[in-house]
């Protein structure tokens, strides 16, 4: 890092959203082929506000409005990357992310498997994700498994400014594309000190958060708050709660997950997707698989019914809370 | 130089922004005594559309998409539909749904986070709101194609912004009502904006209309804020969908007078003068001065009207702001006839850690 | 069933493929409101000819040939199916769902929750689905977990000529949206006696296909046959292997697999999808928490590997054989 | 009546099924010797159609589309072409893109089920074939927008079927192509057929052409079978594109002479009338007429020339053929270029058990 940036980057406190728009203008800096694109994302600067003030420090031909249609986003988005661009194209909601599939899963995830390395599609694909903000429909979908069981692709969630800034540092610079789901509950949850330092953080770890003995908590984007909450809760109890960010569902790095539970003996996955073929079954399955002899007491998940996240006036209800985490992680120390 | 093919699409209008007519009005137009109705419909949409405005600044409902400056075209394509016919709007639409017995407590259930708004009270066969743009236009097509397939006399109805005119799910609409001859009428309704893109922004299209062209449908342009254009457009198109003619693409040219929805700032992208400006032409102040000229309306009338008018939105607010929240149990009950095992397990934790709470 | 209809129904050995076909026939001849449609139905009767004869018995007005686009086959059917029909589409191949996923997923999933009842979505999507056939690109994929974790769908996946009638009697029939995905791989396997007496098959529960103490193997789909041959060859070396068939992924009925674990202790799931995030990660992770005291071993997983299945040279290696299988079990065996 | 806009789709049509020229040639025409060498690209297309089939039929080849009667099609776009210009095919533009250097072999090993043909000798910056109809569109389609950003002097030129121009992509590359002026050709290859289903079917629109009215594109169409048309076409498209006037949609009228692909039997759908009457049409006839009349062009050269396109074909075929399998690893291998430590291990397995077996 030159002088200069290092100059330039005196940490200032963020919220999550604010890492994501320091980070798009880091690397955009840094790196002339890396584009912005997608609905409003110029002059408006995104509906959450994430592009902003880009397209009036990077002009239109980096941040790139596009005709309203999810299909042409993802389908030019890969037509540039295979032509040597960096594009990170935004998903408005996701639940509007079902019209790319197809060229995300089709293309996207294959160039670079289908040409024999000839052509490869360095993209990432942005999605606001989640439930509790009180949007209307189709706006608080947590759709991660749609992308989970797809080779080729790196889902990345993070859940802190400092790990949103990091991790889309690290996504933008992967040679491989890369969906990135922002827990839009917390994008303006909190502020955190994140240095505008260029440093990527690896897409290939799960974060330990907090050290614990008795249980693991293993969670993902937006419930990685209530996690740290009932982690706190169950240490008023006495109960010493390791707390896992996944961060990167896949790849995933489930050493880390192994590690943990072979310590804690316990293991409650937490998650706001259905439970049914969640990510957390698969998290779940590989400590069937691969820990059996670790676990003290069943596996736990704390998830999403398996029912449509409901609008608004009930959505809360539908959520993991603390509550239930807590409730989740006491049964399996009372099991053994 | 051979000539693979020729098209033409009309623009309808007969009545100027200064209330004056500019075309002779077709043999089909309503009397003034026809359409006051329909302007005090208008009217009607007004005063909800503001009301709701207001509720969602105090925090009684959530994000609402407003309509100000849309109701010649809207109460213009629910006056042209039939009971029997299918409506598929987007999320917008209200003063067509209004004229098909939807009840504004039905618009702010659901805006206010209640599923119970889309049990509307308009026919039980019209589509609910549809927040992913355009999908509900190819809901359009299908019902149409159901319709052709039992060989029943009705049309179906579909809206979509000019945005939404970009969308692929709005090609497959039009091409398939085209390959099918389907009784289908495709509404596109420019207001301009995109949340923040503009018209022109959306497609190198001269008009949206001739998105139509693409399908081989009949193609027309209207005025959206002279309620006899909106009219007489929807009539032909109504005219040839139930003839077997087949369907139609017609462009709205109307505009957005509000921000997107509650949750935007068109400050952050629009200039006041170009809304000042499409304050001229405001589909309201041109029938009002028509009205007026014809005897058929004065400021009395208006005063009493928009009283009444308020009055009953407020009934409609107060209906919904005493509704109760569904119980718990409404997320699992709605979504199979036949609830598997682990979701009624899941349902009976839900009502147990309700209890708990 | 009238006297005609049983007279009719004298038992013919016929194909998976004839299966569908004739349980199509039955449910048009029976139910008016059903149509299929679909790209290349009509007089082609399908490029696997699963529709073949329908159009010439029922007509262009009951068996339609779609403008060649799936958002257009899912948009059309769901808007069909809301007006009181009972659509059946077929889409091409697995690859070619991807454009359907926003209707079926947004739309379809969703009329019954999203009105309370008012409007719901009665309809099939028939996918041919899985490799092993030789075919081109895009034309073998299992991507099953694309709807196993969406709410309000049924995901089924017969695996025999009688399963494939009567569960797709029961999809017709189901008033909520069934994913209807055919192992095409054996669509033509074997015959098999299959009366065309109109009995559907429950949608809520596994078929056990072979009792047995020692293990339970779970599969769907084309590996049920590997998986049959596995427990033969097993049973050869004295084990032996209870062969639990899913038949219908959603809603799933766990009971079923949990008595048989109850009884082996032991599990090995078959699938031919990716492992990671597959659908048997689920039953692995229902496994992990409400069976984990009647485990003996490790669950195991057989299934593809993390990576697209390859163009046909290389396919077979990629998809779960009965070596693996075996050797799977044998490990559960060893283990405990 | 007020007009919105009118629009005139031109046809092109210059070489007569009767190999005499129908209209004058465009200034820019390619003479005799010139068009001479296309001539000979399109009768080697259509031995190594003809050899690749015969190979499947003998089990040595996978599911084969093939291309005959699209040679003038397929070769003129090609030779409309820069090497640095983007090529987006779907499956059975073998012909366009022999003319960029892809080799027989390449094919070959694509339908032979071996993921090499893809990474073939053409230029490295082409697309590999699109079996998802038109998907490929938007691929081109985002080539031209990353052109028009670095201020490149490149076309992207993509071609989809008369079934893809119903697919939604094509809509999306159209308009998109349009919002942006970008340097885009679409070329929309009517072969009469997509599988079973007839042009007719998949639209009401009178001509494929007119779908880019839809994204304000220039459109044209073009006698297919007509190699001076097919030039003449792609030369006007390639010099709007280039000198930023914008996109084009090409709608090419041609005839699948063969059954879909080799896994296709059209008996089942299409009358052998049809299919006689289209060879009546066939591009090379008429050219080979119009070559031998202008003293370019005889038997013997032709039956030299064949043979030569025999041995050459063959060479290829052998080199096919002899490929070795890719080992076991190769589907791990080009996933990721950071391949993850999970799958590093199952490669491992997966490299085990080839040992073992
Ligand atoms: C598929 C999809 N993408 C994005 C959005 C977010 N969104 C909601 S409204 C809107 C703009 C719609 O503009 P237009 O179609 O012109 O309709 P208008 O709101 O102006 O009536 C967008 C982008 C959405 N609802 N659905
Ligand atoms: C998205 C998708 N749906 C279905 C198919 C199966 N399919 C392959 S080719 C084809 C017909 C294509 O017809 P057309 O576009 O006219 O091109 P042609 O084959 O005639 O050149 C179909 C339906 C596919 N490859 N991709
Ligand atoms: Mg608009
Ligand atoms: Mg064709």
């Amino acid at each position: 890092m030159s002088a200069a940036a290092k100059k330039d980057a005196a940490p200032a406190a963020i919220t999550l959203i604010e890492a994501i728009t320091q980070a798009l203008a880091y690397e955009m800096r840094n790196d002339d082929s890396v584009v912005v694109l997608g609905e409003d994302v110029g002059v408006n600067g995104g509906v959450f506000r994430a592009t902003a003030g880009l397209q009036a420090e990077f002009g239109d031909q980096r941040v790139i409005d596009t005709p309203l249609d999810e299909t042409t986003i993802a389908g030019l988005t890969v037509g540039m990357a295979a032509q040597g661009m960096k594009p990170v194209a935004e998903a408005q909601f996701d639940g509007f992310v079902y019209p790319m599939l197809d060229h995300v899963i089709c293309h996207a995830a294959r160039f670079r498997y289908r040409t024999r390395g000839r052509l490869t599609c360095p993209m990432v694909l942005r999605v606001p994700w989640g439930g509790g903000i009180r949007a209307p429909e189709h706006h608080s979908e947590a759709n991660e498994a749609l992308f989970t069981n797809v080779p080729g692709l790196r889902v990345v969630l993070p859940s802190s400014p400092a790990r949103a800034y990091g991790l889309l540092l690290a996504a933008i610079r992967e040679p491989d594309p890369v969906i990135f789901m922002e827990p839009k509950r917390i994008y303006r949850q909190y502020k955190e000190l994140v240095p505008d330092d260029g440093e990527a953080l690896p897409l290939d770890v799960c974060f330990v958060l907090r050290d614990g003995t008795d249980v693991t908590l293993v969670t993902w984007g937006a419930q990685v708050k209530e996690t740290l909450e009932a982690a706190e809760a169950l240490a008023k109890d006495g109960i010493s709660a390791e707390v896992i960010d996944v961060a990167t569902l896949t790849p995933l790095d489930f050493a880390t997950i192994a590690e943990s539970v072979a310590k804690t003996g316990r293991c409650v996955i937490v998650h706001e997707a259905p439970k049914t073929a969640g990510f957390g079954g698969e998290i779940a399955a590989r400590l069937a698989e691969e820990c059996m002899y670790d676990l003290l007491a069943p596996v736990e998940r704390v998830t999403g019914y398996d029912t449509h996240i409901p609008l608004f006036r009930l959505e809360m209800k539908y959520l993991p809370s603390v509550e239930k985490i807590v409730a989740a992680a006491k049964r399996t120390i009372a099991a053994g | 130089m051979s000539v693979a093919a020729t098209f033409e699409i009309e623009y309808l209008q007969y009545l100027g922004p200064d209330g004056t007519l500019v075309a002779e009005l077709p043999p089909e137009a309503p009397s003034a005594t026809e359409i006051l109705p329909l302007f005090k419909q208008m009217l009607l949409v007004r005063t909800f559309d503001a009301k709701a405005i207001a509720l969602q600044r105090t925090g009684k409902l959530g994000t609402y998409a407003a309509c100000l400056g849309h109701e010649a075209t809207h109460v213009g394509i629910g006056a042209a539909m039939r009971p029997e016919d299918v409506f598929a709007p987007s999320y917008r639409e209200y003063g067509a749904q209004f004229m098909r017995g939807v009840k504004p407590r039905d618009v702010l259930m659901y805006w206010g986070g209640d599923e119970r708004g889309n049990d509307f009270s308009g026919p039980k066969h019209d589509f609910p709101w549809c927040v992913p743009i355009a999908t509900q236009c190819l809901h359009a097509a299908g019902s149409a194609l159901a319709f052709k397939l039992r060989g029943e006399d009705r049309v179906a109805v579909t809206c979509c912004g000019d945005g939404g005119s970009s969308k692929t799910d709005t090609y497959a609409a039009i091409n398939s009502a085209g390959a099918y001859a389907l009784p289908f009428i495709q509404c596109i309704i420019n207001n301009g904006w995109a949340i923040s893109v503009p018209r022109k922004a959306q497609t190198g299209a001269k008009t949206l209309a001739q998105k139509g062209l693409a399908g081989g449908l009949h193609c027309l342009q209207v005025d959206g804020n002279d309620l006899f254009a909106v009219l007489e457009g929807m009539r032909r198109a109504m005219a040839r969908a139930r003839s077997g003619e087949g369907g139609s693409v017609i462009e709205f040219m109307t505009y957005r007078l509000h921000d997107h929805t509650t949750a935007d700032d068109a400050r952050r992208y629009r200039d006041d003068a170009e809304v000042k400006d499409a304050w001229t032409r405001d589909p309201m102040t041109r029938l009002r001065t028509w009205l007026s000229a014809q005897g058929a309306w004065d400021e009395a009338q208006e005063k009493a009207w928009i009283e009444e008018c308020g009055r009953m939105v407020d009934e409609e607010i107060n209906a919904y702001l005493e509704s109760k929240v569904q119980p718990v149990e409404a997320m699992f009950d709605y979504l199979y006839a036949d609830p598997p095992a682990d979701l009624l397990e899941q349902r009976a934790a839900a009502i147990a850690a309700e209890k708990r709470s």
